[in-house]
Parts: C-alpha cells; structure tokens; sequence
C-alpha cells in the first residue's frame, strides 16, 4: 500500500515532527511514503495531489493550504476511489474524513491561559497570517472566551495586528510600535503562535516588559524554553506526533476499504460552513509552566533543550 | 544652383537650447531653400546636432520658432517632423542593434501585406535595391545590425533617410565611418536628391566635402551662429577661419 | 544569394539542423526538456510518461505559460513586471465574484449561460485596465517597471483580499469550471479533427513562406528539407493528440455521467479526455502572440524599442503608448491566466497566484529571453514553463524531501541557463 | 574655471542649494523622509516622532540597510540579488548553530566570551562564500544574475531549513543579543563623545577636500558655503545622537539592572540608551562602503562596468572578477545583517529574511539607484530603506490593517520615485 | 621616414578570424616597425577593426600568431595588451557614459594617493593638461561623457589612448567625428608620436590624410589583404584602386 500526503508547507517548526510519525505510522503498517509540499500555494497543491494519484497512491493525506480550494483534489481522489484525509486543517468537503486538533478551541485555550494571568488590563492581539484561515478560526476561539471579560471592562483590546506571513519579525515590529502607541501601557498579549510569541517577547523585553502574559501554540522548543524561562505563558501543544500517528494508522485503514464510521474514535460532525463529514479530534495540551514536565516526559523535548539557560525554574527545570 | 527667391523650405528662427544652465545652442537662425544643400560647420562641441535635434523632433527648443514652407509649426517629437517629410541621418546613427537592416529602414514605416501583417520578404527587397545603389559590398541582410562593421552601419542609417520621399533632409556627419567608394557614392546621392528639390542640412567637418557638395554654410562657435556665407564666394580658408576663429570674412 | 552560398561553400559543418534552420535556441530546450522528462521517467518506474501524467503535466503549466508570453513582450522592452501573481488574483476574485454574488444578485441564477462569459469579460477589462494604468505610469510618468510593479505587488494582492474579505470564493460557475483542465476537454474525436486542422495549418503556411521566398528570389531550402519540417510538425501535433487521448476518464466518472442520463454503462466502454480547452486557449495565445511578435507592427515596435530605446523613438515609434499596450497586453494575459487558475482550483483563493511572478519570469528568461532586452521568443518562454513545471512535477513524484526540491528546482535553473549558454557558444550562436 | 563661471553668471537660477553644491536628490529624498515622518506624527498624536519611537526606526532599519548597500554595488553593475533573504538565513542559521550547537559541543560553554566573536567569524566567512560562488557563475559563467540569485533564493532558503532542521534556534549568546539593537547601546556618554568625533572627522574632511581643490586652482566654494556645510553636519550629528539620548531606559529595566549586580536603583535615576551597536554598524558599513564607492579602484571600476561593460573590459578592468568581488560584499553584508536581524529576534528562525529580497532592492531603487546600471549612491539606499521602514511602522501605529498597509505601501513606493523624478525633471539635473 | 632594418615592433602574421562561419579577416598579414605610421584601409566591413582587434586584446583570432619585438607573445585580452604597451583608440570610443572624462581617461590606471585612494583632483588636473592640446574648446570636465558632443567623446578617447607611454598605438578612425581644428591637432599629435619612436596602426578613410599621416599602407577586401604598399611610391589613384577594385598597383 501507499499513502500520499500533500504539505502545505513546512515553514512552521512542527511540520517536520508530523511528518516523523506519519512516516513511523506507514511504516509499522507496512505501506509506503510518499509526500508533497505545496510551499504555502494552493494550486501547486492540486498540482501535487494529481501527482501523488498518478502515483497510484491508494490513500491521501492532505494538510490543506485552503479549505475548499483544495476540492478540486477531493474530487478527482473519489473518482478514482481514493480516501481522502483532512490533516489538521479542515476541507469543506463531505467525502473527506476530518482528523484535528480543533483550531477555535486552540484559541481558546491561549486566550484562557491569559486571561488566568492577566484577569484584567490592555491586551494586544498578534494575529496569524490574513491569508492563512486558521488565524481567523484561532481569534475567533481567542475572542469568545475574553468576550465577557471585555464586555464588563475588566479589560480592553489596546492593539491587533495580523502578521503577515506569520514571520516573527513582522510580529515584532508590530509589537514595537503598538507599545510605543501606548506608551508600554500593556498587560498581556494573545500571539496566535509559537514564532508569533517569539516577536512579541523579544519587542517587550525591549522594554523590561518581559514576564507578562504570552500565548503560542506549536511547542516549539524555544518557546518551551521561555515557558521555562517564565516569558511566555502558555504554549498549546498539539502534539503533532499524535496527530500524525493517527493519519497514518486511519489512512491504512481507510485504503484497505474500512468505512470512515468504523474509524476509532470518529464522530458526525458538522462543520461551521454546514458541511457535515466524519471527524475525529485531538485534545490539544496548554502547556504552561506547571505542566511544563509533560513535554519531557513525553519526549517531545530534551530536558537541556528545554532548560537551557533557565536556573531555578519551574519543574522539570530545578 | 538653388532658386532662393520664394519662401524657404525650412527656417529656423533665432533657436535657442540649454542643458542645466549651460547653453548649446544661442539664438541661431538658419534657413533652408528647396534644392539647396547648406552645410553645419563648426568645432566638437559648437551645437550642430543640438540645433539638428530641434528640426528632426529629437529635441524641444527653450525658444525660437520653426517655419515650413513660410508657416509656423510645432515639431514636439520625431513624429511631427516625419508629418512635414523631414528625415534624419543622426551621428549616433539610431538603429536598433537587435534588428536586421530591413526592419531599421523601414522602423516606423513597415509594408505590410494586404491583410495587414508586416511584410519582411519586400522589406528585404526593397532593402537589397537601395543597399546597391549606396554600398555595393553590403551582404549582410539577415545579420542583425549590431553585427555589421561601423560603415555598414552608417549605410544602413542613410538608406533608411533617403528611401522614404523627404523634402527635407538632415545629415549629421553621414560620411564620417564610410570608405573612400562609399562617401563618392553618398555624394553621388546628394546631388541627385538636390536636382529632385529636396532641402539638405548637411553637418560635415571635411572642408573639401563641404566646399563640393554645399551650397551655402553656416558656421557656429561655442553655440552661436558665426555667420552664414555663399559657398561659391569665399574660400577654404575664409570658412575655417570662421570655424576655428569665429570671424565672419569681409568681402 | 551571394552570402548564404558563401556560408554554405564554407564547410562541413553546415550540418543537417543548419540546412533545416532549425532555431538552436529552441533545440537546446527541447533537448534540456526531454532530458528532464527521461531522468523522472527512470527514477519514477516509467510513470512520469504515462498519458495521465502528461496530461497533468500540461494543464498544470497553462496558466504560467499564458503569462510568460506576455513576459516577453514586457522583458524585451527592457520593463519587468513583478505584479503578475497579484493581479491575476485580483482579476481571479473580480471574476468570482461576478459569477457568485454580481450577477447572481441582478438575478441570473447559478447555471445561467451567460454567467460565465460575463466573468470573463469582467476580469479581462479588469486586467487590461490595470495593466493599461501600470504601463501608463511606467511609460507616460517615466517610473521604473520594476518600482511600478513591485508596487503593483503589494496593492492588487491586497485589493483582491479586500474584494473577498480574505475568503475563498466558490464553487465556481459550472461551465466557468470547464476551463480549468480535467473538468473541460475536447473528448478523442475532437482533438483528432482538431490536431488534423491544425496541421495542415501549420504545413500551408510552411510552404506560403516557401513561396514568398522564392517570389523574391531568396535563396530557399532545399526541398527535402521543407518536406522533413512539415513531416517533424505533422508527427509533433498529431503525437501530441494521440497522448492526450490515450488517457482514459476513470470508469467512476464515466458510469456517474451514464446516470445522470439515466443510462447505464456499458460494460467495457472507456473514453479518452483529449485536449483540454485551457490547452487549447494556451495554444491560441501561442500563435496570436507570436504572429503579433513576428509579423505586426506591434511586435516589430516592441523589439525594435527593448533594442534602442531612443532609435525607436527618433524613429517615430510612441514608445510611450507601446509601452501602455505591453502592460496592458500583460493585464489581459494574466486574467486569462486567473481565469484557467480558478476555473481549475473550482474557487477563488487568496492566495492564488502568489510567487508567479517568479516562476513567469523565470519561465521568460530560460526561454531565452534576455534580461537587456531586446530578445525573446514565445515558444521559449512556453518551453521555459513547461520545463520548469515538469521539474516540480517530477520532483513531487519521485518523492524528494520538500526543501531538497527547492534546492533542485534552484540549481536546475541555473544550470539550465548554463547549459544553453555553452551550447550557444558552441554552435557559434549569438 | 570658465565654465563654473559661465553657469555662475548664467542666472539668478543658481540658488543657495546649487552653491552648496547639495545632490538635489538627496534633497528630495529627505524631504520625502520628513513629509512621511510628519504626516504620521499628526496621525499619532505626536507619539511618530518620539526619541523612543525614533530609535525603534533606526534600529528596525539597520538589516535592511545594511543590504541594500550591497544592492547598490550589485544593481550599479547591472546585476540584481534576489537572493539575500535567503542567504540572510542560511548565515543566520550558521551564526545560531554555531553559537548554541557547534562551540557548546566543542566545550565552550553558555556565555563564554569567545562564542559570539567565533560565531560571527563563521557567519560572514559563509557569506562571504556564498556570495563569491554566486558571483563567479555570473561573472565566469555569464549566467545572468536575475536566474543565479532566483536559483539562490531557492537554494540557500532551504539549506538554512536543513541546518537547523527547520527548527527554530535560541536563545542565542547574550553578547552576540546586544548586536541586535536595544539590547547594546553606547549609553549617553559615549554617544556624545562619538558625535563629536564623527562631527571633527566630517568637518575635518571637507576643508581637506577643499585645500585639494585650491592646490589643483580648481573652483572652490565660497568659504561662507564651507562653513554652512560644516554647522548642518554638526547639527544633523549631535541632533541624532540627542534623539537617541533623550530615549529613556524604562526604570524597570533599569532596576533590574542594579538587582543583577546585587545593588538598588537610586530614587529617580534615569538613564538614555544612546546609539545601538547596530546603528553604529550601520554607520561603520555606510562610511567603508561610501569610500570604496567614491575614493578607491573597486569603486570606480564597479562604475565603469555599469555604464559600458565592454568599455570597462577593454580598459583593462577583470570585469569577472570584478562581478565576483561585488557579490561576495553582497554576501558579507548579509551575514551582517544576519547577525543584527537575529541578535534582534534573540533567536534564529527559519523564515528570517523572508521577502527581504524586495525590501532591498526597492530601497537601492527609492535611493537613486538605476536599474539599467552605472548609477546609484550608498546613503540613497539607506535613506530609501529607512523612508520604506518608516511608512510601515508608522501604519503599524496608527493601527492600519495589514493588508491595506501593503497598499499603502505599494503606492508611497510608487509616488516616492516618481515625485523625485518629477522633482529633478525641474532642477534639470540628469 | 621610419627604421625599417631591425626586427618589426609589431608581427601579424597569417590572422584569420570568422563569425559564425564567415571570415571577417582572412590569412591577413601586416608588420610594424617603431617611429612607422601604417595605415590601414578598406571599404567598410572589409575587416579592419576586426584584424586589430586581435591586436589589442578585444578579439582571438582563429589562427595566426602576433609578434613583438620579433618574440611570439599570446594576447587574450585588453590586460595582456596593455601589457606589451599597447594602446588602442576603438572606432566605437569605448568610453564609460557614466563617468566624467577624467575617469574615463584613467580608467583601469587610476592616480592614487599615498593612502591608496583615487586622487580625482590629481587626475583632474592631468586631464586639463592633455586635453588643452588636443582640443582647446573643450571644458565639460565634470559631466559625464555621455554629456559630450560626438567630437568631444573623441577627443577623450584620444587623450586616454596618447597619455599613458605606449609603445605601440591603434588608431581606429580617430578624426571621424572632429572637426577641422580638431583633426590638425590630431595629426600634429601622430607627427610627434612617430618622432618619439611610436609605431602606429592608422584606420583612416580619408585618403587625403593617408597620403600625409602614413609610411606605409595596408589595404583589406572582403578579409584579405589587397597587398601594402609604400606611401612615397605610390599615387592616391593606386591607393584608391586597391581598395575599390582590390587590384595591386604594379611598377
Ligand atoms: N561582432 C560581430 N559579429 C558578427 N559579425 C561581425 C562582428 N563584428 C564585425 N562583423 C562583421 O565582420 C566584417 C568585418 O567588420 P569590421 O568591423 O572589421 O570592418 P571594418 O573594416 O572595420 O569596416 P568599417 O570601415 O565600416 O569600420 C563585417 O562584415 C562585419 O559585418
Ligand atoms: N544630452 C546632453 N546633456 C548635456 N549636454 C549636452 C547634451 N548633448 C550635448 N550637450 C552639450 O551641448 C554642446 C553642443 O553639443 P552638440 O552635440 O550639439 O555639438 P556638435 O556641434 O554636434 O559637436 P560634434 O561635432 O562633436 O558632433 C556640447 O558642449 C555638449 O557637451
Ligand atoms: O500550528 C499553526 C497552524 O495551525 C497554522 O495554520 O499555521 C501556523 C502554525 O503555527
Ligand atoms: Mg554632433
Ligand atoms: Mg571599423
């Protein structure tokens, strides 16, 4: 058997670590790998998918740049039979069989984290990237659970920006000037990720403003680091070895004819454009300096790595 | 030789031109009769082709005017000067390198065949005809121009002036590449397109050319005009004096 | 006569390409290209030259290769125009949204006719336009190609995501969608008539040219030699055709268009794709431009300015407005190119078109397009595409590590170049 | 002497501008500079022209800068590099490894004095490397420049991806930190001891230039011009240094500076940051590269070879290896701006520098520098790139949306060089 | 006039050079001997500027050998013919547009200061001094040549190829574009030149000039050498002769 996955890209960390175990996934079922990486182009994906299918794969993963762009793909992989496996990100497509950390509830968990820390004050928002639609899905979750606190006025949006491309840099930037516009009146930011984060600190540590509330996601380990370190809250883990693990178990599954209702674990699912598909979901960990053991246990990273330069931290770090 | 009684072809009224600050023409005027050929003398440097460059559209005068035939006109850019039949020979010859020697003479002015699509293999035979009668050892037809050796190029820039009807016609050095057979040729040339009442300005440093093919010469000096003399009533060294000098002869 | 017997007395070089006058430019291409082609084909257990993955091969390059051509005309007046990628997804969202909330919105319902025609008539306006206002800036205000598009970058990608709110638009108008490839193709019939028409096309006008030489009294080839050309185009059209058409639609698909008739599949029945309409459109703009290149005013005006500027102008060329024409020319090609995009994507995306400017130009330049100025050729830039897209293509399929197929795509351009530079000097080419 | 007098008694023309002999184009420049400052300043309720925020500018300006200095050289040789984002990377990827990988693995631990020295060693002798391979297949291969640096682009993005395994890097030394900007300053003693003798040395040059003039009986300018000159250099130098002065160290890091050293922070002491280390840089990098532009062979040569290649060969110049030079500066000037963008982040990512590519050449371009080769000036392209920063952080402040700022952005890139185009249409200088 | 017993300054021996399958210069063979001025002539295309291009390190040749001094020396490029003191004034000028005359004059070989800079001031300064005798009108010492009028391009491109001691100069057309005053000084400065020992290759179609400037004469057709001849015994008429009609005068 061969299972073909499509990249959308592998700008982030965390891609070449899903891909790890996609491939110790295959490779303990006995199928093969073969892979595809759109650079962040959603028509050089369809390229790629058409590829991977004159290929003769019996089974797709897929980690699409867009939603329903990448339809067309969909489409020419059901008439040729072939299962299909929305990886990470959704596709608005019934005949796709959805596999998630859930993205509106990564949003929520960062802005909870912060607002644990920060129960009142002036918040910045970083943004992802304004072409990338999981940046709108992570405000969204960001935005339901600070809602109440904004409507009592316990705290107030000072500052939002998108970061264009998700570079750090421009993060950064954005970060420097929305403190210069408030004179460094801030009390916690909401980084929609790890690199985001990453900008974000290094502008407020500028200004002795280090130590205040920071969300990310990814696990990075620099960002696990400065959970360590105490300059960022929270790092959602999704732990992409799980997620990949799981792509490839179900897409074996699913090429060897089992029924996307027989996957464990799979559920209905309804998605917010009304398209309903098969789905299953992961549960993504806030990694914070409490729990910040978890990822060394797991072995997600080295404990030096993730200490490096921290001294009477919190735990595993002491 | 020429009738000098009517209106001039061309005049040139008291032109002047500057680049930032400096000028390079001073309030020259110069004129033109049908069939006549009047030569441009002057030092490196005098403002020969800048004054040129008003006529043939290249340059915008900071003041004077140009008359046609007795009538004031605008010549703003190569286009207008092409409307009143004026044809150019530019020092710098003008061609585009990358073009074969038919597509350079009729740049502007393509044959095209009857459903409306550019016609190479007549431009290439027109090109061959004119080619003979200028410099009969060109052979180079299909080479592209930045292949042909500096006279090659010159014939091919003097072709492309004289092919199409002018009536008047400015030659800015046309001989300085040519060889000896070629620049009897182009003389040749010139008086035919003089009996045919075309108006020549003709820029030329040789003294013996001049004293040959000119009717009249106009000679400047550090940008304004010297004078301008019969070439039939003065000598070789009455001209150069006003070249090298700038004194007009007393007669 | 007198030199084309004189070169033809000067060796034994003179070697049965030169006799054919075949373009060495174009066979050092061909050369490079079937080189990649055979490389993939080894590495990939022969299925990089099946029909299928040709096919793909050439649906996924139309929409590049539609700009590249345009590319020349630009690059050979010495402009550059970075803003391609963005206004082909500014074109792209004008178009969606004509289809999807315009026109359905005075009342044309979805499946309407006329849906479709409307959409593409609004984005080639709309390309045109915008490529008209670029050239007049570069042109008539005297701003440099490469600031004027670079900011044409930056504005038409963001105005597209304003005209969207940053959503992808979709589906697409059903019979807008037959354009983009797979969905739209002439079926085995079509594209054997289409592929017989076009070679008697392409053998008349090689003896027309014939004639007219001879008309002149010009020296022509021999006889053999227009006869092998004609055979060499005869068998490269018709092989063409018969490739496309070896590709089999999946039974799914054949059985699911039998339903819908209400019929059902005979057993055994199969049906090749043939040649898809947005090859067929790339294939037009092939010929008008190079018919506008070789033999119109325009082209000769194009090439006469990217070779002397001020040679074209003293010559009472208004290289000005020619420079409006070319950008606009530009706009219109990448609407064209928005439209194949999209139409095959069945959405309007954001991000459609991003990074094109470089693979167009790209594309241009290893078609032998000179960066100076002055020199280029269609069918080049059209090879350049195709070689470029069959390296992806390739890569993607023998499975290379992501970053590694950049490093590859990178060091194969270059070389690319490289190669055709030597084999220039060698052959004695300029 | 004729002709200055000529031109002197020509007209009332001749403004006080003209006898300072000012490049009008610098004029124009930084009167674009001031009209964008002040128009944000307005926007911002007076928080644009803050010390504070004025550092910010400086220091966000620095990577870019520093490049687009190296541009100029590339451009002014008729060549383009589109590939110092990525070779920005892959020296940054190297300077990151060595730092927290390769030295900690050799036995040198976390902070050791050596670290920083050794990894910036690493970093621009990689640069440099790279920049000369890549000048060598331009100048030796004649592949053009355009095709190298895309193959680059792709290349070197991806090699930094493979070193560092697409992870991101950091935290990096702490000494290596404060070439990044805020967090190494001269402090406000130093600072003005460097403007005074940045303010002698400038002084000092211009009555050298002038002694020189008078030995050779050339024109000078009238001694009251001299003097004028003289007093807006010192003006412009220690108001800057001032600026950056007057910026406070917020108390809080102030405090935690004195807690570090185990003492207390003195009731309201303040303390100015002064000139960052990377601005001093920059300056470093613009003087050396000003003078090698100006004053030595290099420089002429690079000159010569944009304006007639050929002429420059027969002259006698190796224009190969002249191209080879220019690119491996290029190279070098990337991995210095490697150096301050990453110090800056205080981590090495792998997206660092991406799009930077633009960002340079569109300030060489904002700057002067002509894309057809022969012309270009160093503090253009640092003025260039600072008026490009200074828009997009002043949007970023006024809270304009990321993708109209790109708009914004697109435009002002635009009208900046056209309004300076039209600008020294009416000085009536080339 | 010129020493002729010892060994030629100057070989060119058998040199043939094509492109692209056609002989631009064809078996061609010339000497030169120092204080000797010879003149090279054809009509246009006839391959001259290609044949000395082989010389001055622009062009290969195909076959062939270059001597000097009667030792067989290899000349790839422009250094290596600079460095046997070979300097040579090409008919295209070859000047750096960009650059004042100043740079272009000392292009390659620029003044430097004791601390290694380029001495502009310096190189000013020597640039008046030479350029007064050569071209007294000339005063544009700040612009950029691309500035200049066709003549004073000349002129520059003269004053680069005379200043530095060269041994052995190449004169490709040198008075083309100059004006009468111009063109005497020109010819004053090839009389000096010869005096100091000089040998000199001298493309010139001006027969006139040939007749006064030249010791000897080579003429070209078509890439082959015609024959050459000795200027003293010879008519204008057999000059021209040899050159249109590629026919040896005999005696
Ligand atoms: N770079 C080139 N490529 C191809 N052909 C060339 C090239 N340079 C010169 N030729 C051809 O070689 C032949 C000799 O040219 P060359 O320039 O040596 O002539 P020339 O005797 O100097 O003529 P002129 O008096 O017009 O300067 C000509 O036919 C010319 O077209
Ligand atoms: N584009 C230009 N910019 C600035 N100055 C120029 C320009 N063109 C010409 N000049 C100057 O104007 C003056 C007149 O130049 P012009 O070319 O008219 O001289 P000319 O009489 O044709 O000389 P030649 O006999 O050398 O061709 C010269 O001093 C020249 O340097
Ligand atoms: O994990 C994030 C992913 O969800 C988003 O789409 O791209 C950025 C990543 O950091
Ligand atoms: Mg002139
Ligand atoms: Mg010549």
């Amino acid at each position: 058997q061969t299972v073909g996955v499509s990249w959308s890209n592998f700008q982030e960390e965390r891609w070449k670590t899903d891909e790890a175990a996609i491939k110790s996934a295959l490779e303990a079922a006995g199928a093969t790998y073969i892979s595809a990486d759109a650079q962040s182009s959603s028509s050089k994906q369809l390229s790629d998918v058409e590829s991977l299918m004159a290929q003769g794969v019996d089974a797709l993963i897929i980690l699409a740049q867009d939603t329903q762009a990448i339809i067309p793909a969909v489409e020419a992989a059901a008439n040729e039979g072939v299962p299909v496996i929305a990886y990470d990100r959704l596709i608005e497509d019934s005949r796709a069989f959805y596999l998630t950390f859930d993205n509106v509830e990564v949003g929520r968990m960062q802005a909870r984290a912060v607002l644990e820390a920060a129960p009142e004050g002036n918040y910045v928002m970083i943004k992802g990237s304004p072409t990338d639609p999981n940046a709108d899905f992570l405000r969204g979750g960001q935005q339901e659970v600070l809602q109440a606190a904004i409507d009592s006025g316990a705290i107030t949006i000072v500052g939002e920006a998108y970061t264009d491309g998700w570079l750090p840099a421009n993060a950064q930037r954005n970060m420097e000037q929305i403190l210069t516009a408030n004179d460094n009146a801030v009390d916690a930011v909401v980084a929609s990720n790890d690199g985001t984060a990453g900008g974000a600190v290094a502008a407020l540590t500028a200004q002795g403003l280090d130590g205040i509330p920071v969300s990310g996601q990814d696990g990075d380990h620099a960002a696990l680091n400065r959970v360590a370190r105490g300059t960022q809250t929270v790092s959602v883990w999704k732990d992409a070895r799980e997620l990949g693990k799981a792509a490839g178990e179900i897409a074996v599954e699913l090429a060897a004819d089992t029924m996307a209702s027989d996957i464990d674990g799979a559920a209905e699912w309804t998605s917010p454009a009304g398209t309903t598909l098969w789905a299953k979901f992961l549960e993504p960990v806030p990694i914070t300096k409490d729990n910040l053991s978890t990822v060394v246990d797991a072995g997600w990273i080295g404990k030096d790595a993730l200490c490096q330069g921290v001294t009477d931290g919190p735990a595993p770090c002491n | 030789m020429a009738d000098r009684t009517g209106a001039p072809l061309v005049e040139m009224r008291d032109v002047s031109v500057s680049f930032g600050g400096i000028k390079a023409v001073d309030h020259v005027t110069v004129d033109l009769y049908p069939g006549e050929v009047v030569g441009l003398l002057g030092h490196n440097g005098a403002g020969k082709s800048t004054l040129i460059k008003c006529l043939s559209g290249a340059y915008r005068m900071d003041s004077g005017e140009i008359l046609i035939d007795g009538e004031k006109v605008e010549i703003n850019n190569p286009r207008d000067a092409r409307r009143y039949n004026i044809e150019t020979i530019y020092q710098t010859l003008a061609l585009a390198d990358n073009l074969d020697a038919a597509s350079n003479l009729f740049l502007g002015r393509e044959l095209v065949s009857p459903t409306g699509l550019v016609d190479d293999a007549q431009m290439e035979a027109e090109t061959r005809k004119i080619m003979g009668r200028l410099n009969p050892n060109f052979r180079k037809f299909q080479d592209p121009v930045k292949a042909l050796s500096g006279g090659q190029r010159q014939s091919v820039a003097i072709a492309r002036a004289v092919y199409f009807n002018a009536r008047i016609l400015i030659m800015d050095e046309p001989t300085a590449a040519l060889g000896p057979q070629e620049t009897q040729m182009v003389a040749e040339l010139i008086e035919q397109l003089k009996a045919q009442g075309i108006g020549i300005f003709l820029i030329e440093h040789d003294i013996h050319n001049v004293m040959k093919l000119c009717d009249r010469a106009s000679v400047m000096k550090n940008g304004q005009l010297v004078g301008t003399v019969n070439v039939k009533e003065v000598t070789d060294e009455d001209i150069l004096g006003m070249i090298i000098l700038g004194k007009h002869p007393h007669h | 006569m007198a030199e084309a017997n004189a070169s033809g007395a000067g060796a034994g070089r003179r070697n049965i390409f030169k006799t054919l006058e075949f373009d060495t430019r174009l066979l050092g291409m061909v050369g490079a290209f079937i080189l990649v082609c055979i490389v993939f084909n080894v590495l990939t257990d022969g299925r990089f030259l099946t029909p299928r993955n040709i096919f793909n091969l050439t649906i996924q390059t139309v929409s590049v290769a539609i700009m590249a051509t345009g590319m020349v005309f630009v690059i050979v007046t010495r402009n550059i125009d970075l803003s391609v990628g963005s206004l082909l997804a500014t074109c792209s969202a004008m178009m969606a949204i004509t289809q999807t909330q315009l026109l359905p919105g005075l009342g044309l319902d979805y499946g309407n006719p006329v849906i479709a025609p409307a959409a593409i008539v609004v984005g080639l306006v709309t390309g045109g336009l915008i490529g008209a206002f670029q050239g007049w800036i570069v042109g008539y205000l005297a701003v440099p190609a490469f600031i004027v598009s670079l900011g044409g970058l930056l504005v038409w990608r963001n105005v597209a995501w304003y005209l969207t709110s940053g959503q992808t638009i979709g589906p697409l108008d059903d019979s807008f969608q037959t354009l983009g490839g797979i969905g739209g193709t002439l079926g085995v019939t079509g594209s054997w008539i289409f592929g017989v028409l076009a070679t008697v096309v392409a053998c008349a006008a090689i003896a027309q040219a014939r004639k007219a030489r001879i008309n002149h009294e010009f020296p022509v080839k021999p006889l053999w030699a227009e006869g092998l050309l004609m055979a060499l185009t005869a068998v490269a059209i018709l092989g063409f055709v018969a490739i496309l058409n070896a590709y089999e639609v999946p039974s799914r698909v054949l059985r699911r268009a039998f339903e819908a008739r209400g019929e059902t599949m005979p057993e055994g029945f199969t049906a090749g794709y043939g040649i898809p309409y947005s090859v067929l459109l790339l294939i037009a703009v092939a010929v008008v431009m190079t018919v506008v290149a070789l033999r119109t005013r325009l082209g000769r005006y194009i090439f006469a300015t990217g070779g002397n500027p001020e040679a074209a102008e003293l010559s009472g060329i208004n290289t000005r407005l020619l420079t409006v024409k070319v950008f606009a020319i530009m706009g219109v090609l990448c609407a064209l190119a928005g439209m194949v995009a999209s139409a095959r994507l069945s959405f309007h995306s954001n991000d459609i078109g991003t990074l094109d400017e470089l693979r167009v130009i790209a594309a241009a330049v290893i078609g032998g397009t000179a960066l100076a100025g002055g020199i280029g050729t269609i069918y080049g830039a059209i090879l350049g595409a195709l070689i470029m897209q069959s390296l992806q293509s390739g890569m993607a399929m023998v499975g290379v590590d992501a970053p590694f197929q950049n490093i590859v795509v990178g060091v194969v351009l270059v070389l690319a170049v490289l190669i055709d530079i030597l084999y220039r000097k060698r052959t004695g080419d300029a």
